[in-house]
């Protein structure tokens, strides 16, 4: 491994990317209405090739990445703010890296397919935003990169935090003077309410910086060292829901969503796909990597009650979502459904549970993102985002129907699409420990079809709609921007296991930190017979099976619910 | 007196270190100097005279206060410092880090005082001129202006060096009153909405003089337990506890109650609105900076020296009053409508927050807070330039309907407001944050966990006003007769740029002030 | 015989007696009167106390008190006179303008 | 009940299964999927470009695959009897912690009948479909899907573990989906291939928590280690296993309760409801419990759970089969009811295994061809599918009538047709069960047979003799020879295949080590099945007394409340209605409100108490410098107090 500075170079990028774009001649430069067109092609050509610029960093970083090597890699640490043990150190393990690629994928499909939106393309009115200035949208995206790179990659407490916090601001900015709508109330409900949690968090940032200095000790935020304090069961629980409270928010779990469908409503599509792809996912990515490494206890002890919340967020979620009439508001309640599903995936702790979860995490962000851009597509078109108004698209529009269809498939987890993997790794994680929450889940599947197909059928399918009738279908930048989802949705649907085999020796570290292990199953199958095909003959007689059934069943027969208390 | 009785008996001059005074002195010669030539100067050079008099008095004593401590005998390998001036001032790190902080605020408060664009000027040229009436107009014509502000400035800053020095209570209730009077005087001298002023400068001085009542009770009090007004010696006393535990007591709630009426604590903040509102905006700056970080080093001192022994008995009265103050100082700045009684009762929350590391009674909760001030102080300047610069035929416009879109006609300084509200709000990278994560680090680490919890809980509410503002002034479309944002002279310019610069800078490279701020406070006072 | 506890009981009733007066009085200069007063049962409590310990610092104490309460009068005067130029009233319950 | 009672009333269980590495040809078994995904990609992909030539791509694929098909059976010949289940691993597809799922897929006698059934009709049905679809612009779209759900379906039946099963099952539901609705335009079609897909799913959720509670129990989810594993566990696990199973099964084979899509299903293009709702697709839960035959083995209970609910379906379907006066829907109901004697047929445990997959292969053979010659009717009828506005079609269409005809036969069983063979064993093993449950099983069974007599008699008359019902806006004649061969084909199927397969226990002797070997039958004749054939016969001549000799009206009668339940499909879809959709539509109102009131506006509500905190607290600050002086003051005392009695 080289000791080039891969994380702080590709964090770095996009923040330069964005100084440049702040010097190009503003709005306000002299010029005729196409030099300020062309000025604000070149913003948009710079955040592209950025963001590109990232991506290729990134990518080549991680083909580097050991994935039998050392938990942490990349890494670099020095002293920040000695005075309170404050270090700048990054480093990405299994968990940390799938979603830095995750978040640096979507940036130039994010920037793709925002491209008109500043000048309003994707209103529902058709009025462009109440601000409308190219560079501060783009430069802003960048930013939001730099950041969501940062928080990825801090193995410093603080570092985290602070990059947790400072997401914020850009993103309060995207929401509130490009949004749409009730963009206002939208985005300081947003900010207010991340903030609150940030806040509670940083209560137990502080402790944990406290309790670090017990004993004598000179104070620290690293990670690796906070992961072998000692806390007492008590402090832990204290700690943890402050953690968990500010992450529970920023999933969003139920009960804590309803800033969700507001911010998504109201951000432009694009913004809205950072919100719900990335950032969302900082908020699982904190509860797996600081709430159950740094305070397995208290994870423990609140494990049931999460399992609870998580559950009812998947139906919730689901039901309400069947409710909505605004398809920018339906898949954001989608959004609510499947990030129970993450939840539940990590607090099972089984290896399958939070795997899944991890998967998840990438998997829901290129599908949600590519429902959110398709259907931002859809709106700028017809300019409404109310489901009603549509209706045949699919009859002139096929390329956008179909894609649509994926995405939306996706979101239900079919089989052969990514989501399905990780969808049932967590579901299969569950039923290991938690039967009754595992059923449950299971039957959000249901509404899960419900949900979308419900959607799909009516507006895209059915007789054409007079407004529709003339809808161009999807071409150029928009192919662009859909085509490496949908193609990403489809490859790691049929082939997840390079990103699993990075995901899973991270997790396996995980469970260790957090004092679990994976259930093993009561009635083992015979090693050969699990062993899938590689092996050699396996022989078995069934007769003596009949006979092994017959004292399997003179024994005391252990029931489910036996277990499950056990 | 005679010779012979001279040589009879030789009377020690008392020992008087004028060296370690020198930074209070250099400002109240700056000042004195200040009233000679409000007395013999032509008019037009007094102006020049006074800036360069007042703003060359603060950096002399900045300078020297910093040469103090690097150089004096009395710091040197780590040593505390010393009491001097027959006991009366303490000249220790934690002092001079306070008189470096309120010397570098007033200088860039002088700053905005100095603002010489005639649209921007904040001081009725004629006091005494009844409000509205011809002598005002014609003053106005004659482009008068009240140069007086200058010496009264530095007297005023004077007082402030001495009142966290100050090492017995008599000498900290002189300075209470030195810094206090010139404060009372310039609220009066708002150029625009005199009335106001000059409510504001009444309703200040009336409570202000009722608070020192009972500053000065407390001390009685206190001279009655210990028999001394000195710190250590009340500390001494205290800890020997022969004495009647009532007049203790007594005193310390009644010192108290004139400490926490200057940082503006609940139930003591009722003056801190009004004030901040009327007052000329340079003036409040000054108020809001310096006056709030002496009177948290004061109380910090006598806290931490005189009644250190007492922290079990204090701080439940102390938490009250901390919650109290954070809450409510949170909770009503959400129903502002004023710009300038927003920022006040978002610095008595602020001063709730400061109280949460003087309750921690540690090294972490002095340096913190010192930390804090420092940081809070160059925001809130930076906050309140701006104020000064939004302004409307009638003046400043400070009601915050008039400011909605101003990100549009002026986003540089939309932008500047929105980062010191950022700041105030804590958000990282910015000073705010910093400040706010040493002071509520070190309250946790004084076993005041709960406290905190109750500060984020009031950040979280506080939150809200400020983005109140950010959302009036960059997502709501700019009314038609809207205020404008005048060009201003370099000197508010460079508070300003001063005061966003520090904001940014403290947020992302803490550690020098942090450091300092650590190294100041590792003795805490000397007694 | 009078003790020093007479003389400090007397001194707080004085002090009660002014903090009630800038309760209840509207007049700015009675008002401002009663903080007076305030301060002078200060400077009554100080001499007793001196008395008490045998020391002088309370004596000298109410000499600075006495002294810094005049500089307040100046200042407190000037500026009730120029409210009282402008409004034509003395009354504290006449400025308030700023509310809420 | 105890397992030890009721595995030592066990019929003779398979002696050993061993499995080997496919090699040869077999160890190419990925191209059974590869082609048909291969052709899918093409034609879905290459969009209107492909439009000129994209069928011939759509049928090649399946011939490919067919072939590819008929190579591996012979090889599999090749071998001995047990040494013929093979599998092959194409990589791994999940390796977390103990969960390791490869995408493997298992040739063995089982899974080859599936395969040829699946090619060979899907080839035929695809070569239908060029001619049928030849006038549809989106033909090219529709080849696409439909080699879509070949693939799905091939790895439905060739995964060797239930994960890639239950990846081909939710497939074949996606393709199902989108053929159904692959007349989108229509409103009917878009809600019937919806409702499919969410009925389906309701299925699947069965099947993923029968996958899950493997896991959680056995540790894998592969045939061979939860074959291996399941005799240990306990018999309530073993149970739920099953159930869950059926759950799944009764969802993608329409089986009551979850019924109620398939007839709605009929909205596709006829092709799809050959290939898909009638021969393949729906039979899928026939063979996920034929292929769980160890786990039901085990579970006595679950395998009359899944007897009854075939019994229930085959009268369901049958009873519906007779209202319909849509062709399709009649031959939907149909369907129903077979796969009900499926079912029952699978739920009799090693006594049924063997016919139901029997039924199944024939099924495959004489339902397609039947939906074919429906679709040729249809596709010359201008789209028409009402039966009252047929009519004496035999003459203008000869060979869709003799085959039709000969389908028909084939169903009714009348011997030597496939039906008649592969129909009465399963009566058969259903008296021989025994017991109350074996006597109403099989009675259900016989009324059934009598039933289908009844119904497909209807519809044969309605639709080839009797007076011409058409108007003159249509000009019926016999299809073009792509479509006519495939049917001629299927009909040559329909009569031979049943006697092939059971005649000389063929199936039997091949199957035998998979599904376990039931108790030797003795000849063909048994009294069941001339029961049968009388009731079958009786069934006719009502029948014809209905249908053949009077007028049939084109409107059609208000009939019997009976009728007019069976019309609408015995309330179903009303049950569904009234039990689901509406209290969900109910639900979903009242949670959305919830959510905006109840969540959303605690949230609000709290900010606006705090709100309305500030405006009352702010009234504090009332201006006068006295009240101010006044909360100094108490303020002040207060501390003192507080102050003196902490010393206190």
């Amino acid at each position: 491994m080289s000791n080039f500075p891969w994380l702080t170079v590709a964090g770095a990028i996009p923040l330069v990317g964005a100084v440049v774009i702040g010097m190009t001649p503003g709005r306000s430069a002299p010029g005729s209405p196409a030099d300020r067109r062309a000025r604000d092609l070149l913003v948009k050509q710079i955040a592209l090739v950025t963001s590109l610029v990232t991506l290729g960093i990134i990518i080549a970083m991680a083909v580097q990445y050991n994935t039998g090597g050392p938990r942490f890699q990349f890494t670099q640490t020095y002293q920040w703010i000695p005075q309170f043990g404050v270090h700048y150190a990054v480093g990405v393990d299994g968990i940390a890296l799938v979603l830095i690629l995750m978040s640096v994928v979507l940036m130039p499909v994010v920037v793709l397919a925002s491209w008109n939106d500043v000048e309003g393309g994707s209103n529902p009115a058709g009025e462009p935003p109440a601000r409308r200035s190219v560079k501060s949208y783009f430069a802003m995206m960048l930013v939001l990169e730099t950041m969501m790179i940062g928080v990825f990659a801090a193995t410093d407490v603080f570092l985290f935090y602070v990059f947790f916090e400072a997401m914020l601001i850009p993103m309060y900015f995207m929401i509130g003077s490009f949004g749409v709508g009730q963009r206002q109330y939208a985005a300081v409900k947003f900010l207010l309410y991340s903030l609150l949690g940030g806040l509670l968090m940083l209560v137990a940032v502080i402790a944990l910086y406290v309790y670090s200095t017990h004993g004598g000790h000179q104070g620290t935020f690293l990670f690796t060292q906070l992961s072998h304090l000692s806390l007492s069961p008590t402090v832990q629980k204290w700690l943890f829901l402050g953690f968990f409270i500010a992450f529970a928010i920023k999933a969003p779990l139920w009960p804590f969503h309803t800033w969700l469908p507001d911010a998504a409503t109201a951000a432009q599509p694009g913004a809205a796909v950072l919100l719900v792809g990335v950032l969302d996912k900082v908020g699982t990515f904190g509860m797996l990597r600081y709430c159950l490494d740094l305070f397995p206890s208290g994870a423990h002890f609140f494990t049931p009650l999460i399992i609870v919340l998580s559950v009812i967020g998947v139906l919730y979620g689901a039901v309400v979502a069947i409710g909505q009439r605004d398809i920018k508001r339906l898949i954001a309640y989608t959004s609510v459904s499947h990030m129970g599903l993450i939840t539940l995936g990590i607090f099972v702790m089984t290896s399958q549970g939070q795997t899944g979860a991890t998967l998840y995490m990438v998997n829901h962000a290129f599908a949600t993102g590519a429902l959110f851009i398709i259907a931002g597509f859809m709106i700028s078109r017809r300019r409404s985002t109310l489901i009603s108004d549509y209706g045949g698209v699919q009859s002139v529009a096929p390329i956008l129907a179909g894609t649509f269809l994926i995405a939306g498939l996706a979101s239900l987890a079919l089989p052969g699409l990514s989501t399905f993997v990780s969808e049932f790794l967590v579901l299969v994680g569950t039923f290991t420990r938690y039967e009754a929450a595992a059923i449950l889940a299971t039957a959000g599947i249901i509404l899960a079809a419900i949900y979308i197909l419900w959607m799909y059928q009516r507006t895209m399918t059915g007789p054409i709609k007079p407004e529709v009738a003339k809808m161009p279908d999807l071409k150029g930048r928009e192919l662009w921007a859909v085509a490496p989802l949908i193609a990403l949705i489809i490859v790691l649907g049929v082939y997840p296991k390079p990103i699993i085999d990075i995901i899973n020796p991270a997790v396996t570290k995980t469970l260790v930190e957090a004092h679990s292990t994976n259930p093993v199953p009561p009635h083992p199958a015979p090693a050969a017979a699990t062993a899938g095909t590689t092996s050699d003959v396996r022989h078995r007689a069934r007769a003596s099976h009949v006979a092994q059934a017959q004292a399997a069943s003179k024994r005391v027969s252990v029931t489910l619910r036996q277990r499950s208390s056990a | 007196m005679t010779g012979s009785l001279a040589s009879a008996s030789t009377i020690a001059a008392p020992a008087f270190e004028w060296g370690l005074l020198s930074p209070v002195l250099l400002v109240f010669a700056a000042a004195i100097a200040g009233v000679l030539v409000e007395a013999f100067a032509p008019r037009t050079l007094r102006r020049s005279l006074h800036i360069a008099l007042s703003l060359g008095g603060l950096a002399g004593a900045f300078i020297l206060a910093v040469w103090l401590g690097a150089t004096n005998s009395h710091f040197a390998g780590g040593r505390p410092g010393t009491v001097i001036a027959v006991g009366t001032v303490g000249v220790d790190r934690p002092t001079l880090f306070i008189q470096a902080t309120i010397l570098v605020l007033a200088f860039v408060s002088v700053l905005l005082i100095a603002e010489s664009s005639h649209e921007v000027t904040s001081f009725t040229p004629q006091a005494a001129a009844v409000p509205g009436s011809a002598e005002e107009r014609e003053g106005l014509l004659a482009g008068l202006s009240h140069t007086e502000v200058y010496p009264l400035t530095l007297f005023a800053v004077g007082g402030m060096l001495l009142f966290p020095a100050a090492n017995d209570l008599l000498t900290m209730f002189i300075a209470l009153e030195v810094l206090s009077l010139p404060l009372y005087l310039m609220c009066g001298l708002a150029r625009r909405r005199r009335l106001l002023s000059q409510e504001a400068a009444m309703k200040y001085f009336l409570l202000g003089a009722f608070s020192s009542a009972f500053f000065l009770f407390g001390v009685a009090m206190l001279y009655g337990y210990a028999g001394s007004v000195q710190l250590a010696a009340i500390a001494t006393a205290a800890q020997s506890g022969t004495a009647s535990a009532t007049l203790l007591y007594a005193g310390i709630a009644l010192l108290g109650i004139g400490l926490l009426f200057k940082v503006g604590a609940v139930p003591f903040q009722a003056w801190k609105p009004d004030v901040y509102q009327g007052a000329p905006t340079p003036i409040t700056a000054l108020m809001a900076s310096c006056t709030l970080v002496s009177a948290f080093g004061a109380l910090f001192r006598v806290f931490y020296v005189a009644f250190g022994q007492l922290t079990w008995d204090w701080r439940p009265a102390l938490w009250v009053v901390a919650i109290l103050t954070m809450l409510v100082g949170s909770v009503i700045a959400i129903t502002q409508r004023d710009v300038k009684r927003l920022l006040a009762y978002s610095s008595i929350a602020q001063a709730g927050y400061i109280l949460t590391g003087l309750i921690a009674a540690n090294t972490a909760g002095l340096s913190g807070s010192m930390f804090y001030l420092a940081a809070y102080g160059f925001a809130t300047v930076g906050a309140f330039a701006i104020v000064t610069l939004v302004r409307d035929p009638a003046g400043e416009a400070n009601h915050l309907s008039s400011w909605a879109g101003l990100g549009k006609r002026s986003p540089l300084v939309a932008g500047l407001f929105a980062l010191f509200l950022i700041a105030f709000a804590g958000i990282p990278l910015t000073s705010g944050f910093s400040g706010k994560f040493a002071v509520f680090r070190a309250a946790i680490e004084g076993g005041a966990l709960p406290l905190v919890v109750v500060g984020v809980l009031s950040s979280a509410i506080l939150a809200f006003p400020y983005v109140r503002v950010i959302v009036l002034m960059f997502f709501s479309e700019p009314a038609p007769e809207g205020p404008v944002v005048v060009k201003p002279s370099a000197y508010t310019g460079v508070a300003v740029a001063l005061g966003a610069a520090v904001t940014v800078v403290l947020g992302i490279i803490p550690q020098p002030l942090l450091s300092l701020a650590n190294h100041a406070a590792t003795q805490l006072f000397v007694r | 015989m009078v003790s020093p506890a007479h003389f400090i009981a007397l001194s707080v009733i004085l002090f009660v007696i002014g903090a009630v007066g800038v309760l209840v009085r509207r007049n700015a200069i009675v008002v401002f009167m009663c903080v007076e007063l305030m301060l002078n049962a200060a400077n009554l409590a100080f001499v007793a106390f001196a008395r008490m310990h045998n020391g002088l610092d309370g004596q000298l104490i109410a000499f600075f008190v006495m002294v810094v309460a005049a500089a307040e009068v100046v200042v407190g005067l000037a500026i009730l006179t120029s409210i009282f130029r402008a409004r034509r009233s003395a009354s504290v319950d006449d400025a308030n303008l700023m509310k809420y | 009940m105890t397992g030890s009672v009721h595995s030592a009333l066990m019929p003779q269980a398979a002696a050993a299964l061993t499995t080997y590495h496919a090699t040869g040809i077999q160890d190419a078994a990925g191209l059974l999927l590869a082609f048909p995904l291969a052709g899918a990609a093409i034609l879905l992909l290459g969009g209107k470009r492909t439009n000129s030539w994209g069928h011939y791509v759509g049928v090649a694929m399946p011939l490919l695959a067919f072939a590819y098909g008929v190579a591996a059976y012979v090889q599999m010949l090749g071998y001995p009897a047990a040494h013929r289940s093979r599998e092959l691993t194409l990589y791994q597809f999940i390796d977390v912690g103990r969960f390791q799922v490869p995408l493997g897929l298992q040739l063995d006698q089982l899974s080859i009948c599936f395969v040829l059934l699946i090619t060979g009709v899907g080839s035929l049905i695809h070569i239908f479909a060029v001619g049928y679809m030849s006038h549809d612009p989106e033909r090219r779209r529709f080849f696409g899907y439909m080699n879509l759900f070949l693939a799905a379906m091939l790895l439905l039946v060739l995964g060797n573990n239930y994960l890639a099963l239950y990846a081909g099952w939710e497939g074949v539901g996606l393709a199902s989906y989108l053929l159904i609705g692959f007349w989108q335009y229509k409103d009917s079609a878009a809600v019937a291939a919806k409702k499919a897909f969410i009925a389906n799913r309701v299925g699947d959720v069965g099947l993923s928590l029968g996958i899950m509670l493997m896991f959680a129990q056995f540790g894998t989810v592969t045939f061979q280690g939860v074959f291996a594993a399941v005799p240990s566990a306990s018999h309530g696990v073993v149970t739920a296993i099953g159930l869950l199973l059926l759950l799944g099964a009764c969802g993608k084979s329409a089986q009551v309760p979850l019924q109620s899509w398939l007839l709605d299903a009929m909205e596709g293009p006829t092709p799809v409801s050959a290939l898909i709702h009638a021969a393949t697709m729906v039979t899928a839960g026939v063979y996920l419990i034929v292929r769980s035959a160890p786990i039901f083995d085990l579970t006595p209970d679950a395998r009359l759970a899944v007897a009854i609910v075939g019994a229930v379906t085959l009268l369901f379907g049958a009873i519906i089969g007779c209202a319909k006066d849509d062709i399709k829907k009649a031959l939907a109901g149909s369907t129903m009811s077979q796969i009900g004697y499926m079912m029952l047929a699978a739920g009799l445990g090693p006594a049924g295994y063997v016919f139901a997959i029997a039924h199944l292969l024939a099924h495959g053979f004489f339902k397609a061809g039947l939906f074919l010659g429906a679709g040729s009717i249809k596709h010359e009828m201008n789209e028409e599918v009402d039966m009252r506005r047929f009519g004496g079609l035999a003459k203008v269409m000869p060979i869709t009538w003799v085959t039709f005809g000969l389908a028909y036969l084939a169903i009714i069983g009348i011997p030597p047709l496939s039906g008649f063979f592969t129909k009465d064993p399963i009566i058969d093993a259903a008296f021989a069960k025994g017991g109350t449950s074996g006597a109403l099983l099989g009675t259900a069974a016989l009324i059934g047979a009598g039933i289908t007599g009844f119904y497909m008699t209807r519809v044969m008359l309605m639709t080839f003799h009797g007076e011409r019902r058409w108007d003159d806006t249509v000009h019926p004649h016999e299809a073009p020879p792509v479509m006519t061969w495939p049917m001629i084909v299927l009909a040559i199927g329909s009569v031979f295949a049943g006697g092939l397969l059971i005649v000389d226990n063929r199936l039997l002797n091949f199957l035998g080590p998979v599904t376990g070997v039931p108790p030797t039958r003795h000849g063909l004749w048994t009294w069941s099945g001339i029961v049968a054939l009388a009731l079958v016969v009786v069934a006719f001549g009502i029948a014809y007394a209905l249908y053949g000799r009077r007028e049939i009206p084109v409107t059609a009668p208000a009939g019997s409340p009976v009728t007019v339940a069976a019309r609408k499909d015995l309330y179903g879809d009303a049950i569904n209605e009234g039990l689901l959709m509406r209290p969900g539509q109910w639900l979903t109102r009242l949670s959305v409100f919830f959510d905006n009131r109840g969540v959303d506006g605690l949230v609000n509500s709290l900010a606006a108490a705090t709100g309305g905190s500030s405006g009352r607290l702010r009234k504090l600050q009332s201006g006068f410098v006295r009240s101010y002086a006044l909360s100094m003051l108490v303020g002040g005392v207060l501390l003192v107090g507080a102050l003196l009695l902490v010393r206190l």
